[in-house]
């Protein structure tokens, strides 16, 4: 299996991960927001996969791109932009890139988290998807020695941390801001997403 | 649930097929994207005006897309913001090859979806910059956003950058401008009942039949206060109170003054709102170069109204005068 | 009732106010008189325009006061036609010597103190004729009427009409072209609620949240069917079936369209409506002129519509183009 | 007492009966009508009296004019122009004529009913004021040997007879005639006031 069918694999494992969650995420954004981020996730990678059987792309790079393209039309609210950019700007790490090594991947979650900062000018400890994608940058940092597989893994493993430290957290930025002190004792829901999502491209890598 | 609709979930796609109908001379769809450009888009040379955001606030933003205004506005469903894609096909289409403006409300979903749309577009050649209205003085956070919430004041920014650009300015020059236009000006509102949206179908918040919401969101977002409602002056001192006491130094200028009404108030009673508005703009020193009353930014059939004050210079006051055509200047 | 004024037995002179304070480059208050005259007024050798009726259905009257329409509107209390001498003070003000032509829309009281009022002007030496509208297809008899009773159509008087004064054309021409337009279309509406006049305090009529009243007029007074709320397709297909099905012949013609709405319904709806509208015209083969969107005629707070088809001849079109400046144009 | 100062006590005598009769007539518009035709006449002849106090007028002629004025500047509906023409058409009859006859008086009545029924568009069995009118003028035409008092006593018993009669009928004109067959048993509002003038008119000139 080349590394462009391995990513489209994963990509496929996001999508299913976000059909099975899409009541949790829906319940969790119910209780601090508007109660629609597992709608919208679902819809978004639904969209993702029409997008990639429309016009099958070449390499990693392009299908992350139109993974990106695919969020941004069909999310909406602020996790679309979001995850949107952070597609787009690991698609643009990966560009040139046939079969990306880890160091590789590790550059493009980087450049992922990068991006989700700059648009959503959130940092870690705001109650966001940051506090889950943080924390995952740096263990596939660590983690870059041991190939692909395992560094997604470890990733996910943080990031799955990351999503549970948001239970006590004021939410600072988003939606869950404006309740302040009511937000505390609730996951944030795009921290969630953000470790189920690596947690499914961890399972996908590591079956294929 | 009372509405003149077919299908709640197709309400956008068939306002914006109506709105291209009525005017074909001003306004062309862009059919696939819920987006409305000048019928005669692009105009070459000229900077293109974009804005856009949730439906349910018509006229806004279709109703001011015409020459002397926008280029393009992009529809999101009810009370929800466009995607960058919207926002990208917009931009494209609208794009003259002296670069594309958009002018965006404080919404986090907005914000982020018009950078985002503006990143895909400078990738795809075309410059853009923008401003960030937030003349609401009602709250900090809300909702929806984070910071002071971009409301009625926008439509000035819509006239007088959307004159602006007609004029040659620069990209950089309509960006200094309309930072500048959203610097001097401040708004407040109150509403007195909640909307509906279709898709939801019933009311976004409950309120007493002898309570107002002072400073809510035209989402139907909480503002500072519920209270009794209160006489129209009374209402009228207390929401202008807090415009003019805010950062903006109105006293012994000359402004443009907005009276929108959110959708469910009789033009009656915006006119009698208008008329103790002037009577303490008398008072304070706060010369009226020009007064809008109607509806400009509404919430679907919210009963409401909020007033909004924008400190002139003469640049300002020339762009507020030049000649537009658009929609909802109800084009006789 | 929730309602932003101060005194329900004062809503009249305060509205009055806040649109000549609101507009005094276009409008000036007769101020013991509840009627506004154009700024200018009178404008020598010009026939003069004069409209008027129950207060309420802003902007409607005084909001088409200005060049290229009315010289003058005469307010009455809500739902009240104005008194004898009201119209009489009107016409005198804005008498410029070439004769005043006064736009009545039947209802009983409307049009029996407007014929006073010519008569009272006449014995003072100033030449006053006058057009009684009646476009409404819905009911021949109602509560305020002997025969159809005067709509949303009537606007298409004031615009035409107004142009033809500014043209120079004589006060019998303009009796002639006011005749003939109201001889060309015809109106019928529809309403989900009914409004609350401020000193009634409470609904004119009672409806179920379900139910809808076909063919009501802008009182309130009733319509030809109450019956369960349709989609707005069937409702729109109802009404213009009405429209085009009487005595006027529009197909193969050139229309303008009017789709006027009664003062809570969101212009979404509005332009939702319209779509339908237009593909109906479409295929019965009306080519649309010109489409007008928006509340132009209300009833308060009331939600609805109606639908106002004029079949044009080139005169009529050539007037409807004609610039005018009114504050219901929302000069920007 | 000239005929001027007669006049004048006259229209003090229909301001009274006016007050005396508000809520009565009130109360017939209320069944028919929308109620207001009692608090209309109250209101334009009070305004009438108001009137002729500020600027006390010299003829009959000037009398009636005056009070044409008010009731048109404040009656207000159907009833306020009605009225306001009859009064001006007596006034336009009696000019000139500083102590008119009998037969000027007839004059009078007769113009202000040709008056009512040309801007009403009314006749006898509409239901209206004119049902009380036009019979009152026939009487007054055939009184009109016997003097100014015995004339409008013979008038303002026509027209009270006048008004009975529209009891039974359905309008034909005015805000009652939307009601159709359901009018029918209900005295018609204006042709009571009509009745109730003639007769505090007649009253007047006979007591002075
Ligand atoms: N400024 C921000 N920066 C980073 N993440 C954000 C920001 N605002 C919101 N989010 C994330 O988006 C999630 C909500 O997404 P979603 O419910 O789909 O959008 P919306 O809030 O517009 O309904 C939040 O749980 C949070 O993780
Ligand atoms: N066209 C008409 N011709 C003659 N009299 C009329 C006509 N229309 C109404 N009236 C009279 O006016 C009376 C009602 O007066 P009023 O209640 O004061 O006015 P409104 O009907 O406008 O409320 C009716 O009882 C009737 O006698
Ligand atoms: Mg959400
Ligand atoms: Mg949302
Ligand atoms: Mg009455
Ligand atoms: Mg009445």
């Amino acid at each position: 299996m080349d590394a462009t069918e391995k990513t489209l694999e994963a990509v496929r494992a996001m999508a299913a991960a976000m059909e099975e969650r899409r009541v949790e995420l829906t319940q969790l954004d119910a209780a601090i927001g508007d109660g629609d981020h597992g709608t919208n996730m679902h819809r978004g990678f639904r969209a993702a996969l029409e997008r990639l059987q429309a016009s099958p792309p070449g390499t990693p790079s392009e299908v992350l791109k139109a993974v990106s393209m695919a969020l941004v039309s069909r999310v909406g609210g602020a996790a679309g932009p979001l995850y949107g950019t952070a597609f787009l700007r690991a698609s643009s790490a990966l560009s040139g890139r046939e079969e990306p090594s880890a160091a590789d991947v590790a550059a493009a979650l980087e450049a992922a988290l990068a991006g989700v900062k700059q648009r959503g000018r959130a940092e870690v400890g705001d109650k966001t998807m940051v506090d889950a994608l943080e924390p995952a940058v740096r263990a596939a940092r660590q983690a870059e020695g041991k190939g692909v597989a395992a560094m997604l893994r470890a990733a996910a493993e943080a990031a799955g941390e990351g999503a549970e430290a948001t239970v006590p957290l004021t939410a600072r930025k988003g939606r869950a801001s404006y309740l302040g002190a009511r937000a505390a004792g609730h996951k944030d829901p795009g921290a969630a997403s953000t470790a189920y999502l690596l947690a499914a491209a961890a399972r996908a890598v590591e079956g294929s | 649930m009372k509405k003149i609709i077919n299908d709640p979930a197709r309400v956008v796609e068939e306002m914006l097929r109506g709105m291209e109908r009525a005017h074909p001379d001003l306004v062309r769809l862009l059919p696939e994207h819920n987006v409305l450009v000048r019928a005669d888009a692009p105009v070459e040379g000229k900077v293109a005006l974009v804005s856009g955001g949730g439906s349910g606030h018509e006229p806004t933003h279709g109703g001011y897309v015409g020459p002397g205004m926008l280029d393009a506005a992009c529809a999101g469903a009810v009370f929800t913001s466009p995607t960058p894609e919207q926002m990208l096909e917009a931009t494209k289409a609208v794009d003259g090859g002296a670069g594309v403006f958009y002018v965006v409300k404080n919404y986090t979903g907005d914000v982020l979806n018009f950078e985002m749309a503006g990143e895909l577009a400078q990738a795809e050649g075309i410059e853009t910059d923008y401003v960030v209205t937030n003349d609401d003085v009602a709250v900090e956070d809300s909702t929806y956003t984070s910071g002071r919430r971009g409301i009625a004041g926008t439509i000035f920014v819509h006239k007088i950058c959307g004159a602006a650009a007609d004029d040659g300015r620069s990209l950089a020059e309509v960006k200094e401008l309309a930072g500048r236009v959203n610097g001097s000006m401040r708004s407040m509102g109150m509403s007195l009942t909640s909307c509906i949206p279709p898709e939801r179908g019933q009311p976004i918040f409950q309120i007493a039949d002898d309570e107002m919401e002072i400073g809510m969101g035209i989402h139907g977002e909480p503002g500072t206060e519920r209270k009794k409602i209160e006489p129209a002056g009374a209402i009228v001192d207390e929401l202008l109170g807090r415009v003019l006491g805010d950062t903006v130094d109105f006293s012994g200028s000359e402004a443009a003054v907005m009276v929108n009404g959110l959708g469910g108030t009789p033009l009656m009673e915006l006119y009698i709102a208008y008329a103790r508005v002037a009577e303490v703009l008398e008072r304070e020193g706060v010369r009226v170069f020009r007064a809008y009353v109607g509806n400009y930014m509404t919430s679907l059939e919210m009963a409401g109204f909020s007033v909004t004050l924008l400190k002139l210079d003469e640049e300002m006051k020339r762009y507020l005068q030049a000649p537009c055509r658009v929609p909802a200047s109800r084009p006789f």
